[in-house]
Order: structure tokens, then sequence, then C-alpha cells
């Protein structure tokens, strides 16, 4: 196969995106455009960019060598070479095809989701712009140009948060996440930066890092780790860089689905396991990744519980579940972390997709509490936000349960035993907060009968699929006490940290534990929410409910720390001191010149004075100088 | 003899000056101003300058203290406007400033190289006929100069002095 | 060495001259200071008959002649300006023409 | 006598102007007649650029007695770092009068405008040291028309306060020059000013050549700005037309980068080297200080005029870091962010063409009535924020570099660049462009053709060099190499 | 006797004879301004004419030498600063004559008297006498003097007349103290005897010699209103009638320095260093002393007269560093001072052409909005402005780099950079003018005076030069540029040795 084809897989959403754009413009201020041609250009781009990637996949399977290409020297100074290169190794393209795939379908829901509105071009431009910047980033073959993948994608999220830019509210979340972000994208630049000093002038390629990269001292080492580290806090939404992502579903709900959920927050995910070789030599920044990533599934996981507009949730679920997916690549355990980040994929877009469906057939409404009873009037979304809910509820046979359960059975084997409680801890309380969301939006009383929403079949079909994949997805990871063969440690070799062997009956014990724990928070779920009386007023509050007032705080001290500083240095300090300091000097002249200006009194007898004082001192001078 | 002499005109000089400056009333003033020229017409006739001790008299005591006095007589002028209180302040404030002045003046001319001599003089030294012949061989340009400046000042007078411009 | 004579001729002129000044300074009179700046004439003419007779040259006659040419000149135009003055102010005060004063001091 | 491509370069707008002041047109004809010819001069700039040589030598001299008696001579040349620049600001000119087109403006605007492009592309050019300064300081008299008389609100006194400080500090550096002619003189017993001689002066001592370092390092800094010198910059982009404030920011204080690198680097480069500490200090606190001082303004221009402030600083930091990497980058970056203020500047000049409003609590809801102009602004704004595929991430990246080349800790706290320009520039861009608010947007009218035409070129070839650089950068390789084995001389000197 | 050597005496005489016609015309009423304006002007254009015969190379000629007693001199020097006289006297004459036509207080003798003027100035460059340019100095004062009290029902004239005649007499007799010092130390008034002299007894007692250079130099600081001899000329350029201050401004000041020029470079080349720590100061005190005063000026004669003094302080920049090593400071005065002229004459000339119909006090503020009514003479004031301020592309600048080189060349650091702070000053009050001029809307400002007649053409060929003599010429070959013109001033150095 034809290498070049890589960069295709990025250039056809790209171009997708940008003719999508054009129209959009001529659309709106010139001729309107049939939103068919929009579905229909927009929809291409993520399905061609698929086969491209299975083609890959196919020819890898077969035995083929990773496929690298570049097309040209991107920079080069002093003599060092940045190339713009794709690689189309296994993981990148196992990368590639679950975004793809997952791309298209929320493509084609949104299709569905967006009908009719008034930016529909712009969201699919947005849309089609993500898919490349995304695919870039998977398929960068140097961190640099990852790295333009990396912001491409940050641009697009903030794009698609603020899409209804009318509203501050959501303009003020896409800059929010972006700003979070680039907080995180100066940890990886500093990173970065480090990184080229030390080993990029060898080459700046993956390969060339990796065979290079044992000659660098462990502490920089440990330094460009963190600071990478620091990159992918903010593109995952870990602490303390989470606050970003429950504001951004503002964002119309396929982006939520897509890009908060699916795709981009794993962005830091797969980062990591792309410098696994960095990674591998500083365990110790692993550990500490671990227990970021535990911390953040804890705290994410109780702040859900706490809330109550269904998106919100989801949006803390799914920074609890990458929490889960950095306890995993953290201990070394790549393959396993993706594989969350595989799994999480499916039954996450498939759960906001659902609750995208009942947010449009409920007119809008966010919050679960005004929903209720809604799996007479929506049996289809019912069912698939049943099987998802299991799914991340850790439930086998759905996919979740396979995944989570790996990790936290490789956390158990490196004697990481606090994470491996807190992950179960938090197991149970994500098997709460989701039946409750499920519980609350399904069963119970819908006191409110409201006219309920049409959905379209571009938005099931998708639901149907993704339900699908929640369901089987688990399959291609299965343990080894129930298959001979990991098809994702296969494929993902190099990246499997060495498998751990572990006794099979100690592994069906651990499977019994976790799924004891989901069940038992199913069942407080069950007790609390099932029959929930909505005609109480529901006013939830506290500390957990107002997320411990990290935003407040976030707010307190960088916001307004730095309007203060900002207003104090232009105000006080460059018109108050160094522009007084200019002006006064120049105002003191003229003064001063007004003062001297006395002697221009116009009496003759004062100039003669003057004149003969002037003689005088030539005398005196003289007097002195010749003695 | 002549050192009593010069010793006299020098007094009546200095005396006539210090009168010029210190009298408050014009007249008087010129009147003092008219000794210091005569005593210094004596001076030029001690210096052998016979001629100029006539040009001195003739222009000073002639044309110029008398153009002033006219003048003065002529714009009835009432001295008891001015009142100069602290004119002799004044005064002593220039003389101290003018010390140095003066003494660089007087240590130039004390360290002045010898190149001449006082005392003998040609017999004809300072007449007319010595005068002129130098004049008319030696400063031909300044003497034509002089009769342009006059010129000037005649012109100058008349436009300054002419009581009505243009009818 | 210079002879005493000479010396005493030049200091007199001196002592004029600075007499002179002071006139022209501390007084009001503009008649007055006009024969102030005569008096510094003479005293320059002094010193050059002085240096005349020293020389034994008649330049330096010459040259006090042709200054009382131009002082006479200027008489002219010092007399003619005081009458305009005079007749623009009425007063020889001259600390009285002070229109031309600097405005806009502190 | 032979005119050279550059002597046309410089002073075809300056006869077309005069031609134009003195004929009895109108201001449209002045307009139409001035966008040609500033398509002409960029044309011959293109054709500069292709002819080209990758070495670092000048290029395209031209050698004339001008002054002989004093051995100043007419003396252009072209180098890597001085073409990218000429290219950048015959490129910007014609695109800015596609947006000036519109202005009710008397036809001295577009004669000043033409002039102004004489003086800076005559400094840009100018080897002699004299004519530099002479180009240096004829190119602020059209400016100080176009802001004064077009101006807005205070702006005579913004206009002499410009005038005061920059005249000031180019006369610091005109005495350094002088001296630097003197002590040519008497060490070679000819008088010049070439650079290429200059440069040979050895008999000066240290503490003369570090006064005369400061000379002229002053007159750049105030044009730059670089931190104290920068009040002047606030007041003059606030009260200055459009045409003034796009000149201003997108050219001229570029030429303040320009000039230390052509004039004070080869000329002191132990000086360079002793002082580079200080000034990268001092840019890298400009950046951050500049850039956290434009978030809370409230006037559109001003916020701008911080964001290049602290934009410059970062440029003057990458310069003063000694390596290719540093340089490489400022060179880019002056391009970038000349490009993207000047369109800012632009976009922005359209809206308060339209509005009348340069506050930004004025604005707000302009992207519903307006989306090619959003766009462009968005564009514009991601340039000047550093995204990746944009040029402005490939040189603040390099000046990252070269930054942390010089020192690790200086490079660390100039990555902080990524995180300043964004807070800002999106608060901005949500306040007056994005959301909707109580404000009276309803005279806003989207770009015309025109306009679209030049922005969108303009945005494409931000792009193109962001997704490309390396075409853009090779050219300038060998020049930069050359100014670095002065440095490197410096360290095998000491 | 050779007779030919009268051509070097014709633009003298000529000068003299004009104004003795002129004297006898300005009898007859029939003529007017106009008539006796033109009258002058052909007698000032075959004196320039006469004058130029003898340019462009280095003579020096001590024409009938013997009649004369070698007093008059005429070589390359003398013919440079007539040039600048004659050509002062010509745009004086020529912008003056709408103002003397309009200010219906002058009359006839207006012309004659500037002549007689000119005559003592020119007097003064060409000879090498000092008693005689004693004589010529007061000439030209005292036509001076009555040329600004004129309008004698005019207070401000009258006193403003008188106080110069008093503290200028005061200062003429200086410059006549200090001959009878040099007189008694050298037994001659002659410059070159005297140079004699000096470098004959070098080994001597120079106290007289120094005491009596000392007073003449004193004359020179006044005249050229040097720190701390300048109250006069603030009071008297505002007194005077706008073309006499323009002609004394500029032109009498050209007299000055080329008559103190010939004498320090000829007779005190050695002994100049004994002056050159008190010229230090007072070059800078003149230089700060006019800016303190210019900046905060509302008249705009005030403000250039104050200006005039930081000129001064620049060419005394020059003057200071005249030295034995290279000829580049003296040559810069003789070149600062043509670029002087232009701007200055330019200036106050097109002050007096604006102001001439209404007397107004011109102040920055009736030149409010000034571009929209006369663009083309707002661009011309812009031009002096810049000029004076010193901006490249005017002969100005060329000026200032000239006298800044020269500075530094002698090694007076320091006082470049005091320039350099009073330039940067000047910018302000200069360019004050030139915004009050374009960036305000047309005033109330109607009894402009329009654009016709020869007054603002002779104004525009002024801003012309200006701006050629910044610019020069790299174009065209053998076409006259700046080296022309640094050339002509050398030529004029070179001829004094």
């Amino acid at each position: 196969m034809n290498s070049s084809l890589l960069a295709w897989i990025i250039l056809i959403p790209f171009i997708s995106s940008f003719v999508l754009g054009a129209l959009y413009l001529y659309s709106i201020s010139i001729k309107k455009i049939n939103d068919t041609i929009f579905t229909f250009l927009a929809i291409l781009a993520p399905i061609t960019s698929f086969l491209i990637g299975v083609a890959f996949f196919l020819s890898l399977k077969n035995g083929a060598t990773d496929y690298m290409y570049e097309p040209y020297t991107w920079l080069g100074v002093n003599g060092y070479i940045i190339s713009m290169g794709f690689l189309g190794d296994k993981l990148s393209i196992f990368m590639v095809l679950f975004v793809t795939f997952i791309g298209s379908t929320i493509h084609v829901y949104a299709a569905g989701y967006m009908k009719g509105d008034e930016g529909y071009g712009k969201f699919f431009s947005y849309f089609n712009l993500f898919m490349a910047s995304m695919l870039l980033l998977v398929l960068a073959n140097s961190p640099i140009i990852m790295f333009i993948g990396w912001e491409g994608v940050g641009l697009c999220s903030y794009l698609l948060i603020g899409f209804y830019f009318t509203e501050p509210l959501n303009v003020v979340a896409g800059n929010k996440a972006f700003i979070v972000n680039r907080v995180g994208d100066l940890g990886f630049i500093i990173g970065l930066v480090i990184m080229f000093f030390y080993v990029g002038k060898l080459g700046f390629d993956y390969y060339a890092l990796e065979d290079y990269i044992s000659l660098v001292p462990t502490s920089i080492l440990t330094i460009i780790g963190i600071a990478l580290f620091v990159g992918a806090m903010g593109k995952s939404a870990q602490i303390p860089l989470y606050v970003w992502l429950p504001d951004a579903m503002a964002g119309p709900t396929p982006v939520s689905a897509l890009i908060h959920a699916a795709t981009m927050v794993t962005a830091g995910v797969y980062m990591v396991a792309r410098f696994h070789f960095l990674y591998d030599l500083i365990p110790h920044v692993g550990e500490f990744m671990a227990y970021i990533g535990a911390f953040s599934a804890l705290f994410a996981a109780i702040i859900a519980m706490r809330q109550t507009d269904i998106k919100k949730i989801l949006a803390y679920s799914t920074i609890s579940q990458l929490g889960y997916m950095f306890i995993a690549v953290g201990l070394g355990a790549y393959s396993t972390g993706l594989f969350h980040v595989f799994t999480h994929a499916f039954f996450k877009a498939l759960l906001f997709m659902g609750a995208g469906a009942v947010i449009i057939a409920v007119g809008h409404e966010q919050n679960i509490f005004k929903m209720g009873g809604l799996r007479k009037k929506l049996p289809l979304v019912y069912s698939v936000m049943l099987i998802a809910t299991l799914a991340i509820s850790g439930i086998p046979p759905f996919s979740g349960f396979f995944s989570k359960d790996e990790i936290l059975l490789k956390a158990y084997r490196h004697h990481e035993y606090l994470i491996y409680g807190i992950g179960l801890f938090t197991a149970a309380l994500t098997a709460y907060y989701m039946f409750r969301l499920f519980f609350v939006t399904f069963h119970g009383k819908n006191y409110k009968q409201k006219e309920m929403h049409y959905l379209s079949w571009s938005m099931k079909a998708p639901l149907l699929v993704l339900a699908f994949g929640a369901t089987v997805a688990g399959f291609v990871g299965l343990p080894e006490v129930f298959s001979q063969t990991n098809l994702i440690d296969e494929w993902l070799k190099a990246y499997s940290g060495g498998a751990l062997h572990v006794e099979h009956t100690t592994e069906i014990m651990f499977m019994g534990i976790s799924v004891v724990v989901g069940l038992a928070g199913i069942v407080v779920a069950y007790v609390k929410y099932f029959k929930y009386d909505f005609n109480k007023e529901i006013q939830e509050s506290g500390i957990v409910y107002n997320k411990f007032y990290i935003d407040e705080v976030y707010h307190f001290i960088f916001v307004r720390g730095i309007q203060k500083l900002s207003r104090f240095i232009s105000v006080d300090v460059d018109d108050g001191v160094i522009d007084k300091a200019v002006m006064s000097l120049c105002g003191g002249f003229i003064n001063m010149g007004r003062r001297i200006g006395r002697m221009q009194c116009a009496n003759t007898r004062v100039y003669a004075f003057f004149m003969l004082l002037g003689i005088s001192s030539f005398s005196l001078y003289l007097i002195l100088k010749l003695g | 003899m002549i050192d009593t002499i010069f010793l006299i005109l020098s007094l009546f000089a200095l005396a006539g000056a210090i009168g010029m400056i210190t009298l408050s009333n014009t007249m008087h003033s010129a009147l003092s101003f008219l000794v210091t020229v005569f005593a210094i017409a004596g001076l030029y006739a001690l210096l052998n300058a016979s001629f100029l001790f006539m040009v001195q008299i003739i222009i000073y005591a002639g044309a110029i203290i008398a153009l002033l006095l006219f003048i003065v007589m002529f714009l009835n002028i009432k001295e008891d406007k001015l009142k100069e209180p602290n004119r002799y302040n004044i005064m002593l404030v220039v003389a101290i400033i003018l010390a140095p002045v003066d003494y660089l003046l007087f240590q130039a001319f004390l360290k002045m190289p010898h190149i001449g001599d006082f005392s003998t003089t040609l017999d004809n030294f300072g007449d007319v006929k010595m005068l002129g012949n130098e004049l008319f061989k030696g400063w031909l340009v300044p003497f034509e100069a002089i009769s342009v400046l006059l010129l000037v000042a005649l012109i100058g007078s008349i436009v300054l002095a002419r009581k009505k411009e243009r009818e | 060495m210079i002879e005493a004579s000479f010396i005493s001729y030049i200091s007199l002129a001196i002592l004029l001259f600075s007499i002179g000044i002071m006139g022209l300074i501390s007084r009001k009179n503009i008649f007055i200071i006009y024969m102030s700046i005569e008096l510094m004439l003479n005293a320059i003419n002094i010193i050059f008959v002085t240096l005349s007779k020293y020389f034994g040259s008649m330049d330096g006659q010459i040259i006090a002649m042709m200054v009382m040419a131009i002082a006479a000149s200027e008489a002219a135009i010092f007399l003619s300006l005081i009458v305009a003055m005079y007749r623009l102010k009425h007063s020889v005060n001259i600390d009285d023409f002070n229109t031309l004063k600097q405005k806009d001091t502190l | 006598m032979d005119i050279g491509l550059l002597s046309f370069i410089i002073f075809l707008p300056l006869i077309v102007s005069f031609i134009l002041l003195v004929l009895p047109v109108g201001m449209k004809i002045t307009r139409n007649i001035a966008f040609v010819t500033t398509i002409i001069v960029f044309l011959l700039s293109l054709s500069i650029f292709f002819k080209f040589q990758l070495t670092d030598y000048m290029q395209f001299r031209e050698f004339h007695p001008w002054i002989s008696s004093y051995g100043i001579y007419y003396s252009l040349g072209v180098d890597g770092f001085s073409m990218i620049i000429l290219m950048l600001i015959t490129t910007l000119i014609p695109l800015g009068y596609l947006f000036l087109w519109k202005t009710k403006k008397s036809k001295g605007y577009w004669a000043s405008m033409l002039l102004i492009q004489t003086g800076v592309t005559g400094a840009l050019l100018s080897l002699d040291l004299v004519l530099f300064y002479f180009f240096w300081e004829s190119m602020l008299l059209p400016v100080f028309m176009i802001i004064g008389i077009y101006g807005t609100g205070n702006r005579i006194f913004s206009t002499l306060k410009i005038t005061i400080y920059t005249i000031m500090g180019s006369l610091f550096m005109l005495v350094s020059i002088l001296y630097l002619g003197v002590a040519f003189y008497n060490e070679f017993g000819v008088w010049s000013f070439q650079l290429s001689d200059l440069v040979q002066i050895t008999t000066l001592s240290n503490f003369e050549r570090t006064l005369l370092f400061f000379g002229f390092m002053i007159a750049f800094a105030i044009k730059i700005p670089l931190f104290p010198f920068h009040t002047w910059l606030m007041q003059t982009y606030s009260n200055s037309p459009t045409g003034g404030v796009f000149i201003l920011s997108a050219i001229m204080a570029k030429l303040g980068i320009y000039g230390i690198v052509r004039f004070v680097l080869p000329l002191f480069p132990h000086q360079y080297v002793e002082f580079a500490p200080y000034f990268v200090g001092l840019g890298v606190f400009g950046l951050i200080y500049f850039g956290i001082a434009a978030l809370m303004q409230q006037n559109i221009k001003r916020m701008f005029a911080y964001s290049s402030a602290s934009h410059l600083a970062f440029i003057t930091a990458g310069i003063f870091s000694l390596n290719a990497y540093g340089m490489t980058g400022a060179a880019f970056l002056i391009v970038a962010h000349a490009m993207a203020t000047g369109g800012l500047f632009l976009l922005t000049g359209t809206i308060e063409y339209d509005l009348g409003i340069r506050s930004i609590s004025g604005l707000g809801g302009i992207a519903k009535k307006a989306p090619f102009l959003t766009v462009a602004f968005a564009l514009m704004l991601l340039c000047i924020v550093g995204l990746p595929g944009t040029n402005g991430f490939v040189s603040e990246l390099l000046i990252i570099f070269g930054l942390f080349e010089y020192n690790h800790y200086v490079g660390v706290i100039s990555a902080l660049t990524v995180l300043v320009a964004a807070s800002f520039m999106f608060w901005l861009f949500q306040r007056a462009i994005l959301v909707k608010t109580d404000n009276d947007v309803s005279k806003m009218k989207d770009l015309d053709i025109k306009e679209i035409v030049g922005i969108f070129g303009l945005a494409a070839v931000i792009i193109a060099m962001g997704l490309y650089p390396h075409w853009f950068l090779y050219k300038i390789e060998p020049t930069i190499q050359h100014y670095l084995v002065d440095i490197l001389k410096v360290g095998i000197g000491s | 006797m050779r007779y030919s050597e009268i051509v070097y005496l014709l633009p003298l005489l000529t000068i003299a004879l004009g104004a003795v016609v002129l004297m006898v015309l300005s009898t007859i009423k029939k003529l007017d301004i106009k008539k006796l304006s033109w009258i002058t002007l052909a007698f000032l254009l075959i004196a320039f004419g006469l004058n130029a015969l003898n340019f462009g190379y280095i003579y020096s000629v001590l024409p009938f030498s013997h009649t004369l007693s070698s007093m008059i001199v005429t070589d390359t020097f003398a013919g440079y600063f007539s040039s600048i006289i004659i050509a002062g006297g010509i745009v004086t004459v020529l912008v003056g004559s709408h103002y003397f036509d309009k200010s219906n207080m002058l009359r006839g003798e207006v012309f004659s008297l500037l002549l007689f003027s000119l005559f003592g100035m020119m007097l003064l460059v060409e000879t090498d006498e000092l008693f005689t340019s004693f004589i010529a100095l007061e000439i030209a004062s005292i036509s001076l003097y009555v040329l600004i009290g004129f309008q004698k029902n005019s207070e401000q004239r009258v006193e403003g007349s008188f106080r110069y005649l008093i503290l200028g007499s005061v200062s003429s007799i200086m410059l006549l103290l200090g001959t009878a010092l040099l007189y008694g130390a050298t037994k001659s008034t002659n410059i070159v005897q005297i140079a004699k002299y000096i470098s004959a007894h070098s080994s001597m007692d120079m106290t007289l010699v120094i005491t009596g250079g000392t007073l003449i130099l004193i004359t020179f600081l006044f005249k050229v209103a040097a720190f701390p001899f300048q109250n006069w000329s603030m009071d008297v350029y505002e007194a005077a009638p706008l073309p006499i201050t323009a002609f004394m401004a500029s032109t009498f000041k050209v007299a000055i320095f080329g008559f103190i020029l010939r004498f320090v470079l000829i007779d005190f080349q050695e002994l100049k260093n004994i002056w050159s720590d008190i010229l230090f100061y007072i070059a800078i005190l003149t230089m700060l002393y006019g800016s303190f005063m210019a900046v905060f000026q509302k008249s705009l004669t005030r403000m250039l007269a104050s200006s005039s003094i930081v000129h001064t302080g620049y060419l005394l920049i020059a003057f200071v560093s005249i030295n034995s090593i290279g000829e580049s400071a003296a040559t810069s005065i003789i070149f600062y001072l043509i670029a002087y002229f232009l701007s200055s004459m330019g200036a106050f000339g097109m002050l007096s052409y604006i102001a001439s119909d209404d007397q107004l006090r011109v102040t920055y503020e009736d030149f409010r909005g000034f571009a929209h009514i006369r663009p083309y003479m707002a661009a011309m004031m812009s031009i002096f402005m810049l000029s004076l301020a010193g901006i490249p592309s005017t002969i100005g600048f060329i000026g200032k780099f000239y006298i800044f080189i020269g500075a530094i060349e002698a090694g007076y650091t320091t006082l470049a950079l005091v320039g350099i702070l009073a330039t940067f000053v000047s910018v302000y009050y200069y360019f004050k003018l030139i915004a009050l001029m374009y960036f305000y809307p047309s005033s109330e400002m109607t009894n402009v005076p329009s654009l016709k007649g020869i007054p603002p053409l002779i104004i525009a060929v002024m801003a012309l030069l200006i701006v050629w003599g910044g610019i020069g010429n790299t174009l065209i070959s053998y076409f006259p540029g700046i080296d022309f013109l640094i050339d002509t001033a050398k030529f004029a150095y070179q001829s004094l040795f």
C-alpha cells in the first residue's frame, strides 16, 4: 500500500471541512444552499478515512511493516530537520479506526440532531476539521506534528463548545476549555522543547526518540515526563485541569459525544502510550500519573453523584473513566488503557447520543429531575441507554466490564493497593450515579406531560450500531481466563507493558468483587431512585453539588487575580508611574522654561547687568587661566 | 609739572564722571560730563594730540553735549519724577562685579611687552598735517566707512525724529 | 618695565570706563545712560591716544578721532530715539519701557 | 547612471505620491493610482524574492556616492533577513489598501501612505548608516501626518508624543553613528558610514562601545517598543486611524527589530552578547507584563497595542537568544505578527468604520452580522495566539527553542507565551465579536469582495507558512548563520 | 595699481551706490514702496551677480592694497558670506515689500537703510582690519536700530530699538576696547599683522592679546545672542517688523559669524584653546536657555527668536570644536550658516508675509487649521520647521550632521549630546506648529494673503533649496548637490590662509 494514503486520511476531512466552511459562508451571506449537500459532503469524509484506515489495518494485520510518509521538510533550522511526517503503525491505525468509526456514526447522528439548525454547515465544517486534527494527532510521526493536531482538536473543541456563540455562557465555556487546555499545552511545549534539546537533534520522530531517549539523564526525563503529562492532564481533563470538561457540555450533544467523551479527551492517554518508551524509563512518574488518575476518577465520581444535569453527569463520568485510563497507562499497561479508551468510546458515545436523543425528545431540557418516565415514550433509547449504563457500570458481559476489570487487576498486580481500592470504590460509585441517572430519567413518574419530539432514523441508527459496539467491544480484550487471545494485547503488543499472568481463580475472584461492587451501586441507586417521587421539589445543594467550589476557587485565584494584576499594570504602573514620569519630565521642562522666562523682564538695565556678569565671569576665567 | 597737570586733569575727569552718574538732575549731570570732556581734552593735549584736543572740545563739548542739553531743555523733563533710591547700592554691586574686569585690564597692560617709549616724541607729533597725512594714506577705508556711517546716522535721525510719517 | 605715567593714563581710562558701566546699569534716566556710553567711548579714546603716544605712531589718534565721529553719529540716533520715546510715554525712565516683557511666565 | 531594482522599489511610491499631490486629481484617482503603485512595487519585490540567491551576501547592491566629502553613499542591498521583511512590507501595504479603500479620507492620506512606504523600504534596504538614519527619520513624518490629521481622540497630543519620543531615540542613534564615523576616520583616515566599513573599527574601547550600543538600542527600543519606553504606544494606537496604526504595528515596529539585527549585532557583537541576558530578560518580562496588561483594556486598539508590545518583546528576546532558533523564530515571528496584527487592525478598522466604536463594551454580536469578518478575525487571532498550523506557532516554537538553548529557565518561562496571548485574545473575541449584547450593531456590514480577497489571501499565507514553514525559511537560513558567525567570534574571543 | 582689481570691490560699491541712490529717491513722493523695492532689487541683483563672478574657486586678493592699506580683503570666504548677505537682502526685500507696502508706516528710506546695513555687513566680512570692522558693525547696527524703530509711534518698536541701541552700543564698545588692547599689544589693528605678531612672539606674555581677543569675542557672543548676552534678542526680534526680524536673525548673524571666523581662524588659531572651557559651558547654556524659552512661547516670533538662540548654541558647538586637527568644525559653521539662513529666513519671511495684512501678533493659535486654507503655504512652513528641527531630507539635518560630527571629531561628544538634547526639545515646539496647522479644522483666520506674487514664490524657492540641500543628488551627475555646498564651504575656509 502506498504510504502517502496516510496523508489522505487526514486530508480528506480537512478538505471536506474547508469546502463545507466556504459553502457555509456562501450559504449564509449570498445564497442559501440545501442541507443535503452539506450532509453528503460531511459524512463522506470520515467514512472515506475509515475505509482507508481499514485498508491499512488489514495490510498491517497481514504483516506489513509500519508505514512512514514524509512529504516535506516542515522546518529545518540550524541543520536540524523536522519533517512533516505520518506514521502508520499498529497503535495509530488502531486509533484511526476507532476515531473514524465513532466519528462516522456520530456524523450520521448529528445529521439528524442538527437538522434545521442555522449553523448546520458550520457544524460539519468544524466536525470535519476536528476529525482532521484528531487524525493528524494520531498519525503524526513526531511530537511537534502531533502537537499541531493536539492544538487543532483543542481549537475545534473551542469552536464547537461555543457553537451557539451568541449566548455568553457557551463562549465562556469555550474560552475556559481553550485556556485550560492551553495550560496543559504549556506543559506539552515545555516537554517538547526539553526533549528536542536532549534528543531531538538526533532526529525528532518517534523512532529516533525511542532509540536515543535512554541517553537522557533520568532527572531530565522526569521533567519531560511530568511536563508532557501536564499536557495530557489538560486534554484528558484530569485533576487539576479537569474544570473545563463539565462546562464544555454547553456544546451540541454530538460534540460532547465525539469530542468530549469518545475521542479528543483520550488524546492524553494516546499520547502517554505513544511516549511509552519514555514513561517506561520513569516508572515513578507513571505512578504519579496513576494516582492522579485514581483521584480524578474518585473525585469526579463523587461530584457526579449529586449532579442534576444529564450531560454534566456524563461529563463527570467521563473524567472518572479517563482517570481509570490513566491508572492503566501510568502503571505501564498501555494496551489496557487503550482498551478502556476503546470500550469507553463506544459506551460513552452511546450514552451521550442517548442523552442527546432524550434532550431532543423532551425539548431541550437537561435536568434529569424534570424528565422521568421516559421508558414508555422512548423505548429504543431506553434500551440502548440501559446497555450503555450497564457497560459503564462494569456489569458483564458488556464492554466496560472487561476493560475496567483489567485495569483494576493490573493495579492490584502492581501492588498499588490504594489505587485498586479507589478504583473499586469508584466503580461502585459509578454504578450508583449512572443508575441514578438512568432510573430518574426513564423510570419514575413524569408529572409534566410534554409533547415528545420525533426522533429521526439518522439518530436512531447510530444508536443501534453503537449499542452493538458497547455490548461486544469488550470481547476484543477478553481476559486470559476466558480466552487464549487477547486481541488488543496482541495487536498492541509493544504497548502491553509485559503480560501479567494471574491465577485463574484469583482473576475470577477479582471479577466477582467488581461485579458485586457494581451491583451494590446499582442496588443503592435502585432503592433511592427507582420510585422517585417527582412531586417533591428537588433542591440539590451542598458542597458536592457545587463541585467542591473548585470552579469558584479557580475563578477567584486565576481570573480575578489576573484581572486585578492587569488593571494594576495598565492603570497604576503604566499610566500612573511610567507615563506620568515621562510626562512630568516634559511638563517639568516646560515649567522650568516658564520660570526661567522671568529673565526676559524687558528691563534694559537688568539685561545690561547680565551682560556685565558675563563679561566679569569671562574676566575671572581669564584671570584664573592666565594666572 | 606734567604729572601735576595730569593729576589735576584726571581728578577733574573722574570727578566729572562720578558727578555725571550720581547727580539726579539731568542738566547737572550733563554739565558734570562736560567737565570730564574738557579734562579729557586736556589730557589729549598732554599726550601731544593737539588736534584731538580741539576735536574733542568741538565735537563733544560743542556738538554732542550741546545737543543733549538742548534736547533736555526742549523736552522739558521734570526730574522729580525719577526716583532712584538704590542707585548707590547698585553702583556698589556693579563696582564689585567690575573688579575682575578692571583687574584683568590693568594686569594686561602691566604685563604688556615693552615695545614703545613714552617720553620721547617728534616735534610735530599729533598735529593736523601729520594726522591728515596718515589718515589719507593709511586709514582711507575707515574714513570712507565713517562717512557712510554718518550718512546712516543722518537718515536715521531724520527718520526717527520726523514728526509725522505719512499723511 | 612699563612707565608709570603710561600706566596712570591707562588706569584713568579703565576707571572712567568702569564708571561708565556703573552709570549705565545703576541709572534709570536715559540721558545719563547715554552719557555713560559716551564716557566709555571717551575712556577708550584715552587708551588709544595714550598708545599712540607710547608707540609714537599716529594710528591711535586717528582711531580716536574717528571714534569721536562714531560717537557723534550714535549721539544723533540716541537723541532722536529719546525724543521719539519721550513723545510716546512722556518719560525718560528706562524702566517704564517694558511692553516686551515675557508673558506666560510662572 | 543606472537605477537598480531596489531604488525603484524605494522611490516609485515617493515619485507617484508627489505627482499625485501636485496634480489636481481627486481622492478616488489618487487612491487607485496609489494602489496600482503598491501592486507594482509588490511585483518588483516578488521578482527579488525569486531571483534571490541562497547566500549570505548582500544582493542587488546599489552603490553611488551621495555626500562624498563624508563618504556617505547611497548604498542599498538585500540579504535574507531584509528580503523577508521587504516581502512582508510590499505584500501588506497593498493589502491594507484594500481595507482602507472605503475610508473617506482626502488624497493626502493616500499620498502619505505612499510616502511611508518609501520611508520604510528605504530604511530597510540601506546599508549606509547615514542613509538608514535618513530614511528612518523621514518615515516618521507621513506617519505624523496620518495620525495627526486622520486620527481621533487626543490625537495631537499623542502625535507629538510619538514624534518626540521616537526622535529622541533616533537622535541618540545619530550621535552613535557619527561617533562611529569619526572613529573610523581616525583609524583609517577616510570617511565612511558603510556598515561593512564600520564593523572594522578596532580602536574603540569597550566602554565607548557599550555607550554606542545603548545609543543604538534606545532608538530601537523606543520604536519596538520595549519596557519601559512603551507608553507612547498605547496612546498612539488608540488614537490612530486604521491606516496609521496598521503601518505602525505591522511594519514600523518591526523595523526596530530589524535595526537591531542589521546594525547593532554586527557593530557591537561583544556588547550584544554581553547584554543579551538583560534584553532576553526584558523581552520575556515584557511578554508577560504587556500580556497581562492587555487583558483588561477597554479600547480594542489599546488592547492590540499591548498585545503587539507583548509579542515584540518576545521577538526581542528571540533575537537576543544568540542562536539560530531564536533568530529564525524572531524573523518568522516578525512576519507572522505583522500579518496577523496588521490584519486585526484592518478588521478592527472596518468595525470602527461601520460602527464608530472602539470600546470593547460597546461591541458584541458582530459575528451574526458579519460572518466573513468573524472568520477572518478568528484566523488572525489564532495566528496571534500561536495556534499550530499558523506561522505564529512556528515562530513562537522556534523562539522558545532558542531561549531554551540560551537558558533553560528562561526558555520554560517564555513558553508562557502560549497562555498569555490566548487569554486576552479569546476574551476579546468573546466580548467584541461573538456574544450578543444590547448594543446596537445593526449598522455593521460584512466585508466586501475586495476585503475578502485581501484578508483571506493573507490568511492563506499565514496558514501556508504554518503548514510549510521551511519553504519560507530556507532562504534566510544562510543570513542567519552569517549573523551567528559574529556571535561565535565573540565566544572565541572571550 | 591694477584697475582690474576693482572687480572685487564692485559688489560692495554697488550696494553703497544703491543705498545712496535710494536715499535720494526716497525723497520723491511719486515713487511708492513697490517701485522702490524694484530698484533696490535691481541693485541687489547686480551686486549678487558681480559677487558670483568669482564663485567656485579659491582666491584671496587685497584689492588696491596700497591705497586701501590692505584693509579690504576679498577672498572666497568673503565672497561666500557676501553672497549669503546679499541673498538675505534680496529675500528681505522681496518678502518684505509686501509687508512694507501693507503696513503704511514705512517709507522709502527703509530700502536705503537696508542697503546701508548690507553694506556694513559686507564690509564686516571683507575687512581684515579691526577698527574698520568696528565701523562696519556700527553701520550695520545703526541701520538696524533705525529699521527696528522706524515706526516710531509704536511703543514696542521704539522700545526694542532703544534697548538694542543701548546694549548694542555697549557690546560694540567691547569690540573697540578689544581693538585697543590688541593694538596695544601688537601695535597694529590689522588681523594679518596681529597674526604675524602672535606667531612671532609666541614666547611672550599674551595676556593683552588674549584679553583683547576675549573682548571681541564678547561682542560676537552678544551679537549672535549667546548666553548670557542673549536677553535682548527675544525682545528685539519681537519688536522689529517681521521682515527686519528675519533679516536680523539670519543675515546679520551670518555676517557676525563671518567676521569672527576670520578673526579667530587667522589670529587665534593657537590661542583659541584658552577659551574652550568657558565656551563649552556657554554653548551648553545657550542651547539650554533657548530651549527653555522656546518650549512655552505662545508667540511664534518669540519662539523663533528663542530657537535662534538654540541655533546659536549649535553654532557655538562647532565654534568650540574648531581646532588644529581637521577642518570639519570651521567648515561646518560655514555650512550650517547657510542652512540656518535658509530655514530661518524662510520661516520669518513666511510669518511676515502672513502677518502683513492684519498686523497681528502672530501666535501658534493663529495658525490653527492653516493647512486647510493655504495648503502650499502650510507645506512650506512645515519644510522650514522641519529644517530648523533638523529632520532628514532638509538642509537643516545636513547642517546638524556636520556640526555634530565636527564636535565628535574634536572630542566634544558631550556637546554633541547636549545639542541632541536641544534638538529633541526643539522637535516639540517646531512640530507643535505643524500639528496646529494640519490637525485642526480650518479656523476663522480669513484675512490671509493668498498665494500670489513674488514673495510666496521666493519663499517657495527657499523651501525647495532646503529640500535640495537636504537630499542633494545621486541621480543626476554634474548637477550640484550637497557636496557642492560642502565644497563651497571648504573653499571658503581654505581661502583664509
